[in-house]
């Protein structure tokens, strides 16, 4: 092969690639620009970390399920599972307050059993998936109902608060942050990074996309199939732990609502990133930005009321399949 | 045994606070009932959608045998007619809040006021606000409900010179409400009230506005009577000066008033229609059940 | 001469910027068995699919009956009476072995179909080819020879006129292998054109009428059959001169590395024990459907299995993977498609997937799994457009190399390779034996199964032979020859087939 | 092999067939059997209709949509686009009645805008997911926020009504039937075996499959593989018209909040039924079955009131994971 061939190649793959990896963040730049057109306010400080913020809880799920679905998954569960979690941990702090008083200590206990709540809702359904072998599809969809069920039992039907003073004191860990930056945002990008390492440079980032991609391969390949994909999901409900973390401080309650639709947006979100539904081939940073263009969406169609209200979700609609034919691969090049 | 009578319950599922209140008094008045009169027996069932609801009816018809039935219409419209097709087979109908779109198919009717629930907060604006205040408001889901709560809403400040900034759909829910009212935030640099609908959203709007520190700014006004917010109006927060009712213990009185009719000779029909009102801190007490979960 | 139905214009063709085929000239006429070979690369599967309608050339045309044509769908070539067997299975695997057979040209009877005419045509079918598999069942579970003996009998139920086929005995055994060479006899008798690839150049001799020679991309020969041999296409494919094609056998150790003690892999293999040293080089070999698979993966783990398997000495746990490549006991597969390589991701993520936990500390090194890919392409002589190519776009060959690469990655002691050159030229057969050889000469130990008996006879110092799911016998040393394998793996064999 | 292991495997391949044909129908029996130990009515005639009656629906919409996962598709859209049929359908209906007059004529007609409102927005998603070749995924996630929000702006926010003479009319439609035979259970029958029949014995069916099992193959064996999608989502919108004439004429009216999460229900009765999820293999029977055993649950728990309600989504998830447990493959086989 001549040097000139080479350099040709070279051209041709970058552009294929670069619109199968740059059409997500195109379509973010263009509802930036967009957004910035239609309000001054969109690029303010304020604007830009309410919705950064916001994008967070979301965020945060978003990245675990982008393991599960590369690994052939699906997780339909998460925003029960968040509510779940939520209630969970406020009774649980109020319950301890007569024992351990009102303190960091408190909300630290607080934060660990969110962590393990989601642990164990999340090795839960990696038991019944990887296991005793059922179709994710429905022990999500089961554990779904399951746990969205148990909240509002947990909640007598109503909503769940925090002890108000408790709830001051923690209240912070969303409102606040570090260097004008606020937490859930400096935690969100933590995720994602990590994320980002985890499934590009480990062994466990390329296990889950070989077994996504074909699970014979990879068993053949000396690949502990099964341990890997129980650990997509543990993994993917730790993180609805931590942002569960975040969500209470925000509202301090948590009831039958909480996190409702959560799963479609998050899978949205990994989908809109480039990540293939079916399974190997997965990527967080894709993840993050569907998730900042889904909040984007939100965010723009609020400040400049275009429309009637009653038609937010058809214009919604419209730009989620326009972010992605951005990145549609050619079909003829296959 | 043979003068045992069943009465029906169906309501829609507790998917926000005030179905959560709504579904709890349901629960307790029925408990209570069953202590009371032993020869009454109650089926409740909770429904997310008109069609479930139709079915839960069914339901109860076809295989539970019930004398009577309490339903909160889901939607209007499409349980017209099932509910007819009940109350054609001779079985006592009670319609609760959301009336059904043809007249005369229920023995009796217990309901809140939409329209007044939209009016009194208008009332209250228009009075309170001076002409060229700007307002934004938080609708709830989108249904004839709500409909009717924002036209009365409006026509109640029609002509008073105060700006409705912008009106979006907050759902009935604190997170959405909450995003909602910090984009109005964003967007407008003045506010002077926000006519949230429901106290759901109002707790939402409430921390938006804390979090953006604009409480002195401008005063919120929610409704239903959430046991919180009552709290606070109790407690004299400027920043909620009053609350519009919308009690969810009508079901209670709905389920008993049923009861009333079957055990009793004398059957209780008619429309009792329970005015929303206002809640001001000189009132509030009377307003405030700290054990309800709403 | 009759007339070409058939043929290439100066055509050439890249993919990307890569050009693999440089301004062919080509031409096949009816009634002939044209044989096209060539190294692994060279671009025999690529012409072919530019001839079956799959590709369209970048230059030059096709010509049916003289005419240049542009198939706009499979469907037109198909109408023009091309068919194509690829190398690569083209099957659904959900489907079953009728379903496939009869996929996109179903009978119909009335508004609905045909399953019984379907069924008995699929027998039929597969009768014609000695293959006497259940319609119904699903083409998952069948054996790879048995996929490939459908795919012979889907393209021949599409009466064909132009019948090209891409390496279909590459998966064979002998016995199948003559079964397939009647029939296109039978076709070219009945005057159907025939182009043929093969890496078995015997079967070449054997058939063809006339041989074209591919390298490069080029074509540099072609003649009629009768005027080469064996090695004379040998030479035109390589461009160098080849001698023996087997190093010498290196003499094992007498320590055992490796015990099997009753293994029993229920539905396949039956009471199974063997031992190997170290240093050896043991072959297995028996009829299609004989369980050797089954056997070796129940030995490593892949399939749930009883009985006792020793490596050095100690128990391997059952049914790990892991345990056995932590034991330095690795198999590579005979399926590469479905159970060896990721077609769809590149030759680094390939090649390091099985040793990955040596690329690994906390992150994985990708400079030295780039380092670790140089390596093997140049021992294993990948032949790779880019290096960063998804591994389903290397040349079937060199996706087999590619395997060869990532199973010896792992550095095992002890490697069991199923069917080894499997659609590997000559040439880099020839490299591969003094590979396997090599490894036996270091102290490792090397179980060899393979259909192609010289290749079991010529590589290994001892032959177990199993037979419908038993091991029926073992032969050693100089007493290793086609006939005693053969006569061990036949005995039981018609018992079986008196069973059934 | 000896004929001993070969009858054993034989056995063994048997057993396992069997598991998982018959999974999801002992699932249904045994819900039978326990509705009828709950309640003496459970079997009655009334009951029976009612809950095939209200099956029809969802049921109809999931023989739709087995194809369109056989294929190796997904549709997220079906429920707003059974509120949006249903929309235009009374709109049509209504507008209608000062020129055509109330009569059979109109239904008729407005039968006829449902199926082809239906053709219309199923033609859209096949379109844009087999010629655009955007993700099935997106392409339906987004339809759905648009039909859903188009018939809340029809609807101006609340409930659009059919005409009450009219209505009356129709009604029966629903309610009445052919020799105590329900309109919508004779429909629903119909639908079903003719998609068993298609999806078995005809070549789309087969071409479906193959399109899930392995594209390139389908291609390579001159299916035509976008025509065979792209009338999936077609056939998938024609059965949400049929669905939808059926609803109608039960409810008389639609809304925001029409068919809310059918599509759930519909994928979730597809898998209970044993088609795979990731396409290569339907059965429209296993779906006929998974639809019964998601309204039988409904139904038992509105049969007994064992506990809270608030539980009952708690008891329904329990249920779905356990009936597929029944059908579950064994693992290890492969
Ligand atoms: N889709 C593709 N994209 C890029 N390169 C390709 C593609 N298909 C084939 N090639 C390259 O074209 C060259 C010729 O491949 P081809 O499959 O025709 O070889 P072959 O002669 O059939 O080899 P083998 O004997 O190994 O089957 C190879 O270098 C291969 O990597
Ligand atoms: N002629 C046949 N009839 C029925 N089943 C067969 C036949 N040939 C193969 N099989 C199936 O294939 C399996 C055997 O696999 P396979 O052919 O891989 O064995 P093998 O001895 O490793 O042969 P090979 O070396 O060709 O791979 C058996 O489980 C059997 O069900
Ligand atoms: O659900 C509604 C509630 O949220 C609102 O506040 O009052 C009316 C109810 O029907
Ligand atoms: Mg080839
Ligand atoms: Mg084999």
């Amino acid at each position: 092969m001549t040097e000139a061939t080479l350099g040709a190649l070279d051209k041709a793959k970058l552009r294929r690639l670069n619109f199968h990896v740059l059409g997500p963040l195109l379509a973010l730049i263009v509802l930036i620009i967009l957004g910035a057109m239609l309000n001054p306010n969109f690029l303010s400080y304020g604007n830009v970390t309410n919705v950064l913020a916001r994008s967070a809880f979301i965020g945060i799920i978003a990245v675990g399920m982008t393991f599960v679905i590369t690994a052939g998954g699906i997780d339909l569960s998460v925003g029960s599972m968040a509510a779940f979690v939520a209630g969970v941990m406020i009774l649980f702090m109020n319950s301890l307050i007569p024992y351990m008083g009102i303190g960091i200590p408190l909300i630290m206990a607080g934060m660990a059993v969110a962590i393990i709540t989601g642990f164990a809702a999340g090795w839960m359904n990696g038991f019944l998936i990887s296991k005793v072998n059922i179709e994710a599809f429905i022990v999500t969809l089961g554990s779904m109902g399951i746990y969205r069920s148990l909240v509002t039992w947990l909640a007598d039907g109503g909503t769940l608060s925090l002890d108000f003073e408790l709830r001051s004191l923690y209240r912070p860990v969303y409102y606040d942050g570090l260097l004008g930056v606020s937490w859930p945002i400096i935690v969100f990008a933590i995720v994602a990074i990590l994320g980002e390492l985890v499934m590009r440079h480990t062994a466990f980032g390329r296990h889950c996309a070989a077994i996504g991609a074909n699970e014979q391969v990879a068993r053949y390949s000396a690949v502990k199939v099964d341990r890997a994909r129980m650990a997509t999901y543990v993994l993917l409900g730790m993180l609805v732990g931590v942002a569960t973390i975040m969500y209470v401080p925000r509202l301090g309650s948590a009831s039958g609502s909480t996190g409702v639709l959560w799963e479609l947006e998050a899978i949205a979100a990994v989908i809109i990133g480039g990540t293939v539904l079916k399974g190997g081939y997965g990527r967080v940073w894709g993840t993050v930005v569907g998730v900042l263009i889904l909040s984007l969406i939100d965010n723009i169609l609020n400040l400049a009321s275009i429309v009637s209200p009653y038609l937010n979700g058809a214009i919604q609609g419209v730009i989620v399949i326009l972010a992605v034919v951005l990145q549609r691969e050619n079909k003829s090049a296959d | 045994q043979d003068d045992t009578k069943t009465i029906g319950v169906a309501i829609p599922s507790a998917t926000h606070g005030f179905m959560g209140g709504l579904n709890y008094h349901a629960q307790e008045t029925i408990k209570r009932l069953e202590e009371t009169y032993p020869q009454l027996d109650f089926v409740l069932a909770t429904a997310g959608n008109a069609g479930k609801m139709v079915n839960d009816i069914e339901d109860m018809v076809a295989t539970r045998d019930i004398d009577a039935l309490v339903v909160l219409p889901f939607e209007s419209e499409p349980l017209t007619s099932p509910v007819k097709a009940v109350a054609d087979q001779g079985i006592w109908v009670t319609v609760v809040d959301r009336g059904l779109s043809q007249p005369g198919i229920e023995d009796l009717y217990v309901a809140g006021d939409n329209p007044g629930f939209g009016r009194m907060a208008g009332e209250y604006f228009r009075e309170n606000l001076d002409e060229g205040d700007n307002i934004v408001v938080l609708r709830g889901i989108p249904t004839t409900l709500d409909n009717e709560r924002v036209e009365a809403f409006t026509a109640a400040i029609e002509g008073s010179g105060i700006n409705v900034l912008d009106m979006q759909h907050g759902n009935w829910n604190r997170d959405d409400a909450f995003n909602v009212m910090q984009d109005f935030l964003s967007k407008y640099d003045d506010i002077d009230a926000v006519w949230a609908a429901d106290d759901d959203m109002a707790i939402g709007v409430m921390e938006a506005i804390a979090q953006a520190g604009r409480e002195d700014e401008m005063w919120v006004v929610g409704g239903a009577g959430m046991k919180e917010i009552i709290k606070r109006i109790m407690d004299g927060d400027p920043q909620l000066p009053v609350n519009v009712t919308y009690p969810p213990a009508q079901i209670s009185t709905a389920i008993e008033l049923t009861a009333l009719g079957l055990v009793s000779d004398a059957p209780v029909t008619g429309r009792f229609i329970i005015g929303s009102q206002l809640v001001t801190p000189e009132n509030a007490e009377q307003f405030y059940f700290p054990d309800s979960p709403f | 001469m009759t007339d070409a139905v058939l043929s290439l214009d100066g055509v050439s063709h890249r993919f990307g910027t890569i050009q693999v085929l440089f301004d062919v000239d080509f031409g096949l006429r009816p009634g002939e068995v044209h044989a096209l070979i060539g190294e692994n690369g060279a671009g025999k599967s690529t012409m072919m699919k530019i001839l079956g309608g799959y590709l369209e050339p970048s230059e030059g045309n096709v010509l049916l009956d003289g005419q240049p044509v542009r198939f706009t769908s499979l469907r037109d070539a198909e109408a023009a009476g091309i068919i194509m067997i690829h190398q690569e299975f083209n099957l659904a695997l959900q489907l079953t072995v009728e379903e496939n057979i009869f996929l996109g040209r179903e009978i119909w009877r009335g508004p609905l179909l045909d399953h019984k005419a379907m069924q008995a045509q699929s027998r039929t079918l597969l009768e014609r080819l000695n293959c006497p598999l259940d319609p119904s069942k699903k083409v998952s579970e069948i054996s790879v020879p048995s996929r490939q003996m459908v795919e012979i009998a889907k393209a021949l139920g599409r009466n064909a006129r132009i019948l090209i086929m891409d390496e279909p005995t590459a998966v064979l055994t002998n016995r199948e292998t003559d079964v397939l060479l009647e029939q296109i006899e039978r076709l070219r008798a009945a005057g159907t054109a025939i182009l043929y690839t093969s890496h078995k150049l015997d079967e070449v001799k054997r058939i063809a009428d006339r041989v074209t020679v591919l390298r490069d991309g080029h074509r540099v020969l072609q003649a009629d059959a009768s005027q080469l041999t064996e090695h004379s296409m040998a030479e035109a494919m390589v461009g160098r001169e080849l001698s023996g094609l087997f190093p010498a056998k290196a003499t094992p150790q007498d320590e055992t590395v490796l015990e099997v003690e009753g293994l029993t892999v229920p539905g396949h293999v039956k009471d199974a024990s063997f031992k190997l040293r170290r240093g050896e080089v043991l072959g297995f070999a028996g009829l299609v459907g004989s369980g050797r698979t089954e056997l070796m993966e129940g030995i490593v783990g892949l399939r749930p299995s009883t009985g006792l398997v020793r490596v050095g000495g100690k128990v391997l746990k059952p049914g790990s993977v892991q345990a056995a490549r932590q034991a330095g006991l690795v198999y590579l597969t005979e399926d590469r498609k479905e159970k060896g390589l990721l077609l769809g991701k590149s030759l680094r993520e390939n090649l390091t997937l099985l040793a990955l936990d040596r690329f690994t500390g906390v992150t994985i090194d990708s400079r030295a799994e780039e380092r670790a890919l140089s390596r093997a392409i140049e021992e294993f002589d990948i032949r790779a457009g880019d290096r960063r190519m998804m591994a389903g776009n290397l040349s079937g060959g060199n996706q087999q190399k590619l395997l060869l690469a990532k199973t010896m990655l792992a550095e095992p002691d002890i490697v069991i390779i199923d069917e080894p050159t499997r659609g590997i030229d000559i040439g880099t057969k020839q490299q591969i034996y003094g590979f396997i050889s090599r490894l036996a000469a270091q102290g490792k130990s090397v179980i060899v199964i393979s259909s192609e008996l010289p290749e079991v006879i010529g590589l290994a110092s001892r032959v177990v032979v199993m037979a419908s799911g038993r091991i029926a016998g073992e032969v050693e040393g100089a007493k290793i020859t086609e006939d005693a394998i053969l006569r061990l793996a036949m005995g039981l064999s018609e018992r079986r087939a008196e069973a059934v």
